[in-house]
């Protein structure tokens, strides 16, 4: 390990527990969002995480961009603590580009200041900002003319250009993408996602890109990570994991992928009716309620991750 | 599909439909389709395309200061167009039914699942309340939810958004409707749920015979759900097929670049770029003529601004382009 | 919801704890208030008699407990004035104000609802401009100047009522109205809100194509949600509308708290305008708790937490 | 909606015309006032406003029962209702933002204080502890000003909060933090200016209802002391007169229900153009 590079981010146990209804005058519920993450992804790599709403992947996104500390575990960034870094140092290793193109982009300023808000922040002059804001924006698509426009003047994918161009002004080494195309159409989807791909191979860029669309994370990632009720329940290389899932869980997931490919019909995910609900996490196996194969020792017992096949997976039956 | 016998007339026929705004956007222009009876026909395209507000005109439940023309509007036999409004409602909820995209605000907060059930019943088929909870509940256990008789007494909050679509779809049911208009009913929910929800109206179309028109931006769903689909850009239906053959052989070079746009696990290679739209959707008023896809399209022409024919490809399938129907292996070639 | 209560109920005591802090500073406000019984030709023997016999010589937070006590007995201290309890006094004059609050809320939603209904349901309209426009003049009209020109019209002009006094209940006709007129604005533009809302929501869409009648999509499913919050509002107003009573009662010379409050204010009658302020905070407290737990047994999302 | 916008504008404009004649008269009161307003004239009592039958043009708006110009007064009364609003907006506005910003931005604990003290403040009947304070510690302009200030701070609060909490939430603020921003140039340049239209609205709603609620204590004799000419109070002297001469109530009620009138038009009308909350 001596001369090998440490990981561009590297999880280590990693909790956040919410706490609902605050106030002296409500009562608290605890939300474990994240509760025991561990994962490492080597710079370069493009490294999906999966899973349902409220299975806390955009928590876990918020936790690796400093948002909000965790409740417990580490999360290192190219081998420093995320606690011991300055917001400065911080912002300029990791970026974020969020889902909403219209929540992400302050309304009220011009597209100059926005994607030169980073600069600003690391107290960069004016002449300077300018400049490198005209040159991003380009390398993104769009054109200098635009730096004086206001958000509501741009259509969706030109605001997920402005985020993703904010994002690489200061030439970070890692993105964390959180549901980057989901609210977009899918010609809008496609221009976005190859203009990522390009971006990556070109600055040699680290992504963590979450994602509900389980097509996208096959199009782009290298290795996926599939969330449930704050759990990582199946890691493993994407050309794997789409081949043979070894989690009940990630096969369902993979059974509700609708390709257009007309007469496959839908097929039966076999869930049932039930919903997991992240304040009242069941005990044992965390998935059992809606598990097809669950037998009785998965109400009862905790599994733990296990390595099966090259693969890290948390079933007792895997 | 292609196999089944000819249908007689189909329950919703449209012609000509067109709806306009009052800043003087034409979303729908002059759209035509027809649904026949046991037969799922998806409309499909991406957003401000004016698939929502295209079936929201054949309910007559457009919003305030949009209105709605047509050639033909007619249901089952019925043309809908000089209706009034309280002719329409006796229909709508009865003989057509129609279900939303967000399950968490289409029902109401103020009142239990069983009562808004029943009220639908009771508006159309009169009857005690009684019966008509009965009837609720026994709708509840055919959508696939578990314990109907609580569910009937509980109030919209106190369920996912999987379950509040499948009560959706319970409540539509309520009167044996003909047509059911599904306006995009996953697109809020998880995947996981998503695809129980559509097996579901899959299972009941079988069942019930219900024609359906389902309305999506999805090309996954449409392929895995539609009989008949029909592809809407900026306020027209640009081609129109059984989806097999739309999926074999799309010819509209807006469906084209559509398909090429989704990524396909197994199928799209990661290391090349996804086929792409330039541009965007342009804004419709009045006066526009011509293809409204020529500015974003690499086959444009300087015909493409005047009035653009409808071809038919194959019987069943026609595209409103001047391309000729061979062009995509012409230009692979 | 016993939890909800219990937390609400514990809310409005530290409040009511507040209200009684500043109760009693704002007798201190005035300076040394022997000198202000004992008036101005006081020697300063007389003022040493008053602050003993007062009890003014303690220390201010012993003075404080005390008063606490007595208070929450019923004792709110005896009037310089009338040499009464205080507590007699309000007691006395409180069926005048709360007649009135009554009658004012009542016009004030007889009017105000229908009004916020129909011009939610033609929103945008030329009858909705106009129902707003009365709220905005409504909303501008000074209360106790509006009470003048009614006095002026009806009771000096025309002779239908009476200018003043409680002799009958003619006399409460124009300082309900008056009173009404007060609350119509913001209740009227809460209904017209809620009714917007309400109508434009997925939920009245849904009550559409079910084919409802529009009686049933309007008065049922519309009303009922937009409703909750009036509701719970029509509360806080009675509240605003007791405290209001204090101007209306003046200019009718109606002898109900308000009055009786606004006599001991410019008399210094301070045991009196303390137990005034505290009899109508209390009051207030209670009617603020009343409105949450209406919108909390209206609303099933809250009811069920 | 669209086809009364010209009726919506030109109601807005109204508005913004009364009370900008309102604000010239109020600063340039001394130079346009045909009397002085202070001065009696036991000779030319009760003098009716020029329209009336023995009015003249010498008190174009007549003169009050201690023969002072009427509209001398009322130009002056316009400093005073002026600077009541506009002192109050200023005094509570700055509580009431601080509080309800720090509240929504910060939320927990010091939401809980937030929380709490809008709560009591909203149990604390307002007029009467205004006349208590005012009656007890004695009126004057800046007593009447301070009192208001310290209690018309609660819609403030409460608009600044639950805006606050909504920008918040917003990815544009997160991206900031994660741009490295400071929590002051957060607060400052991206949440502040995203809230500030909603509470220009509250500003006229606050300066109306301090305006009126200075008159209604001027006229129960617990606000501006005389002879200062608050409309209030002019209102309240001219009380005993009403029953024979009903204009000397007439006039200085008009001039209070026109300005508030105006400044609630102009609200509207911003509430309008900025696309701020309704309820505010």
């Amino acid at each position: 390990m001596s001369g090998a590079p440490p990981p561009a981010i590297e999880i280590r146990d990693v909790a956040k527990i919410f706490r609902q209804g605050t106030g002296a005058f409500s009562a608290a519920r605890f939300v474990r969002a994240v509760d025991g993450v561990s994962f490492a992804v080597p710079a370069g790599g493009c490294f999906g995480v999966v899973g349902e709403s409220g299975c806390g992947k955009s928590t876990l996104a918020r936790l690796i961009l400093g948002l909000h500390p965790p409740s417990s575990g580490d999360i290192l960034v190219d081998g420093r603590r995320l606690a011991d870094m300055d917001r400065r140092e911080r912002a300029r290793l990791i970026q974020p580009v969020f889902q909403d193109p219209f929540s992400s982009l302050n309304p009220r300023r011009a597209i100059r200041d926005i994607v030169g808000l980073p600069l600003a922040a690391q107290g960069i002059g004016r002449a300077e900002r300018e400049r490198r804001v005209v040159e991003m924006l380009e390398r993104v698509g769009l054109t200098a003319e635009m730096a004086g426009r206001l958000p509501a003047q741009l259509s969706g994918g030109q605001r997920q250009r402005v985020a993703i161009a904010r994002a690489l002004i200061l030439r970070p080494r890692i993105v964390v993408c959180d549901e980057p195309t989901s609210a977009l159409d899918v010609s809008v989807q496609a221009q976005i996602l190859n203009l990522l791909a390009e971006l990556r191979r070109e600055l040699g860029l680290t992504l963590l890109f979450i994602s509900h669309n389980l097509a996208v994370v096959e199009h782009i990632c290298d290795e996926v990570a599939v969330m449930y009720l704050g759990r990582v329940v199946e890691r493993a290389a994407t050309e794997k994991l789409f081949h043979a899932a070894a989690h009940p869980y990630t096969r369902a997931l993979l059974a509700s992928v609708l390709t257009p490919e007309p007469g496959l019909g839908i097929p039966d995910v076999g869930l049932g009716d039930t919903y997991p609900d992240p304040a009242n996490v069941p005990p044992g196996c965390r998935f059992h309620p809606r598990c097809p194969i669950a037998v009785e020792r998965c109400r009862s017992e905790t599994p733990l991750p296990r390595m099966v096949d090259g693969r890290q997976v948390e079933c007792l039956l895997a | 599909m292609s196999g089944q016998a000819p249908h007689p007339a189909p329950i919703l026929a449209v012609e000509g439909l067109r709806v306009r705004f009052g800043g003087g956007t034409q979303a729908v222009r002059g759209i035509s389709l027809a649904v026949n009876r046991g037969e799922t026909h998806c409309l499909v395209g991406e957003s401000g395309c004016g698939k929502s507000v295209s079936a929201l005109a054949v309910m007559n439940l457009l919003a305030r200061g949009a209105t709605r023309s047509a050639d033909r509007l007619a249901f089952d036999g019925t043309d809908l167009l000089p209706l009034s409004e309280r002719q329409m409602a006796r229909l709508r909820g009865d003989k057509m039914a129609m279900i939303f995209q967000e399950p968490m605000t289409s029902l109401n907060p103020a009142y239990t699942v069983g009562s808004q059930m029943a009220e639908v019943r009771q508006r159309h088929r009169g009857g005690t309340r009684a019966a008509a909870l009965d009837r609720a509940a026994e709708l509840l256990a055919k959508v696939g939810i578990t314990a109907p008789g609580l569910r009937l007494a509980q109030y919209p909050h106190q369920l996912s958004g999987g379950l509040r679509q499948r009560v959706m779809i319970a409540m539509a049911l309520m009167c044996d409707p003909q047509l059911l208009i599904a306006d995009e009913p996953t697109t809020a929910l998880d995947v996981t749920v998503q695809a129980q929800i559509l097996r579901l109206l899959l299972d009941l179309q079988r069942e019930l015979g219900l024609a359906i028109l389902l309305i999506t931006h999805d090309l996954g769903i449409v392929a895995r759900m539609a009989h008949r689909v029909s592809v809407m850009y900026a306020g027209r239906v640009v081609e129109h097929a059984t989806a097999a053959e739309l999926f074999a052989a799309p010819t509209h070079p807006y469906t084209h670049g559509l398909l090429d746009c989704v990524p396909v696990p197994g199928r799209t290679r990661r290391d090349v770029p996804l086929g792409s739209i330039p541009g965007t959707v342009p804004r419709i008023t009045a006066g526009f003529t011509g293809c409204a896809f020529r500015e974003r399209c690499a086959h444009a022409m300087p015909v493409c601004a005047g009035e653009v024919p409808l071809r038919e490809r194959v019987p069943g399938h026609a595209y409103e382009c001047f391309l000729p129907a061979d062009w995509p292996q012409r230009s692979a070639a | 919801m016993l939890k909800f209560l219990a937390r609400r109920a514990l809310l409005a005591l530290l409040v009511m704890l507040t209200v009684l802090t500043i109760s009693f500073g704002l007798t201190r406000l005035s300076g040394d208030l022997a000198i202000s019984i004992a008036g101005p030709q006081a020697t300063q023997q007389d003022v040493e008699m008053i602050r003993k016999a007062y009890g003014l010589d303690r220390p201010l937070p012993v003075q404080f407990a005390s008063w606490v006590v007595s208070a929450a007995s019923g004792d709110l201290g005896r009037s310089y004035l009338y040499h009464e309890q205080a507590a007699t006094l309000i007691k006395a004059r409180l069926p005048i104000t709360l007649t009135l609050g009554l009658c004012g809320l009542a016009i004030a939603l007889v009017v105000a609802i229908p009004l916020g209904i129909l011009a939610a349901m033609r929103e945008g309209s030329l009858l909705d401009r106009a129902i707003m426009l009365i709220a905005v003049v409504g909303q501008a009209m000074p209360s106790f100047w509006l009470g003048l020109v009614l006095i002026i019209t009806f009771g000096l002009q025309l002779g239908w009522l009476p200018v003043s006094g409680n002799d009958d209940w003619r006399g409460y006709v124009l300082p309900s109205i008056v009173l009404a007129f007060s609350a119509i604005p913001s209740l009227m533009r809460l209904t017209r809100s809620g009714m917007v809302d309400a109508l434009a929501s997925d939920y009245i869409r849904t009550a559409r194509a079910k084919g409802l009648s529009r009686a049933a999509i309007v008065l049922k499913h519309a009303l009922r949600n937009a409703a909750m919050p009036v509701v719970a509002i029509s509360a806080v107003q009675l509240g605003f509308m007791l405290s209001g009573s204090i101007v209306i009662e003046s200019v009718f010379a109606l002898p109900g708290v308000g009055y009786l409050g606004w006599e001991s204010i410019s008399k210094n009658d301070f045991p009196v305008v303390q137990a005034v302020v505290l009899f109508l905070a209390v009051i207030f407290i209670l009617l603020t708790l009343l409105a949450d737990l209406l919108n909390a047994a209206l609303d099933p999302r809250l009811r069920a937490s | 909606m669209r086809r009364f916008a010209s009726l919506r504008m030109a109601s807005a404009g109204l508005g913004a015309l009364i009370v900008l004649v309102v604000l010239i008269a109020a600063i340039f009161a001394p130079l346009l006032v045909p009397h002085d307003p202070f001065a009696q004239d036991l000779n030319a009592r009760m003098v009716p406003p020029v329209w009336m039958t023995g009015g003249g043009p010498d008190h174009l708006l007549g003169t009050d029962q201690l023969g002072r110009d009427y509209l001398s007064r009322l130009i002056y009364g316009a400093r005073i209702s002026m600077l009541i609003g506009v002192a109050t907006v200023i005094t509570s506005g700055l509580i009431g933002i601080t509080l309800g910003v720090l509240g929504g931005f910060f939320g927990g604990r010091v939401d809980d204080v937030v929380m709490f003290l809008i709560t009591a403040r909203l149990s604390i009947p307002l007029i009467l502890v205004a006349l208590a304070v005012v009656g007890l510690v004695g009126s004057s302009l800046t007593v009447v000003v301070m009192t208001l200030g310290l209690l018309l701070w609660d819609r403030f609060a409460v608009v600044a909060r639950t805006t606050t909490m909504q920008v918040r939430t917003l990815d544009y603020i997160a991206a900031a933090w994660a741009a490295g921003c400071s929590r002051s140039y957060i607060l400052l340049r991206e949440v502040i200016p995203n809230i500030v239209h909603h509470l220009v609205v509250v500003a006229t709603l606050e300066m109306a209802l301090a305006i009126l609620l200075e008159a209604a204590l001027s006229f129960l004799g617990l606000g501006v002391p005389p002879p200062l000419p608050s409309w209030g109070l002019m209102i309240s002297e001219a009380k005993d007169y009403m029953y024979f001469s009903p204009w000397v109530i007439m006039v200085p009620g008009v001039a209070l229900f026109v300005l508030v009138l105006g400044i609630n038009l102009l609200g509207d009308g911003l509430r309008d153009m900025l696309g701020a909350t309704r309820d505010a």
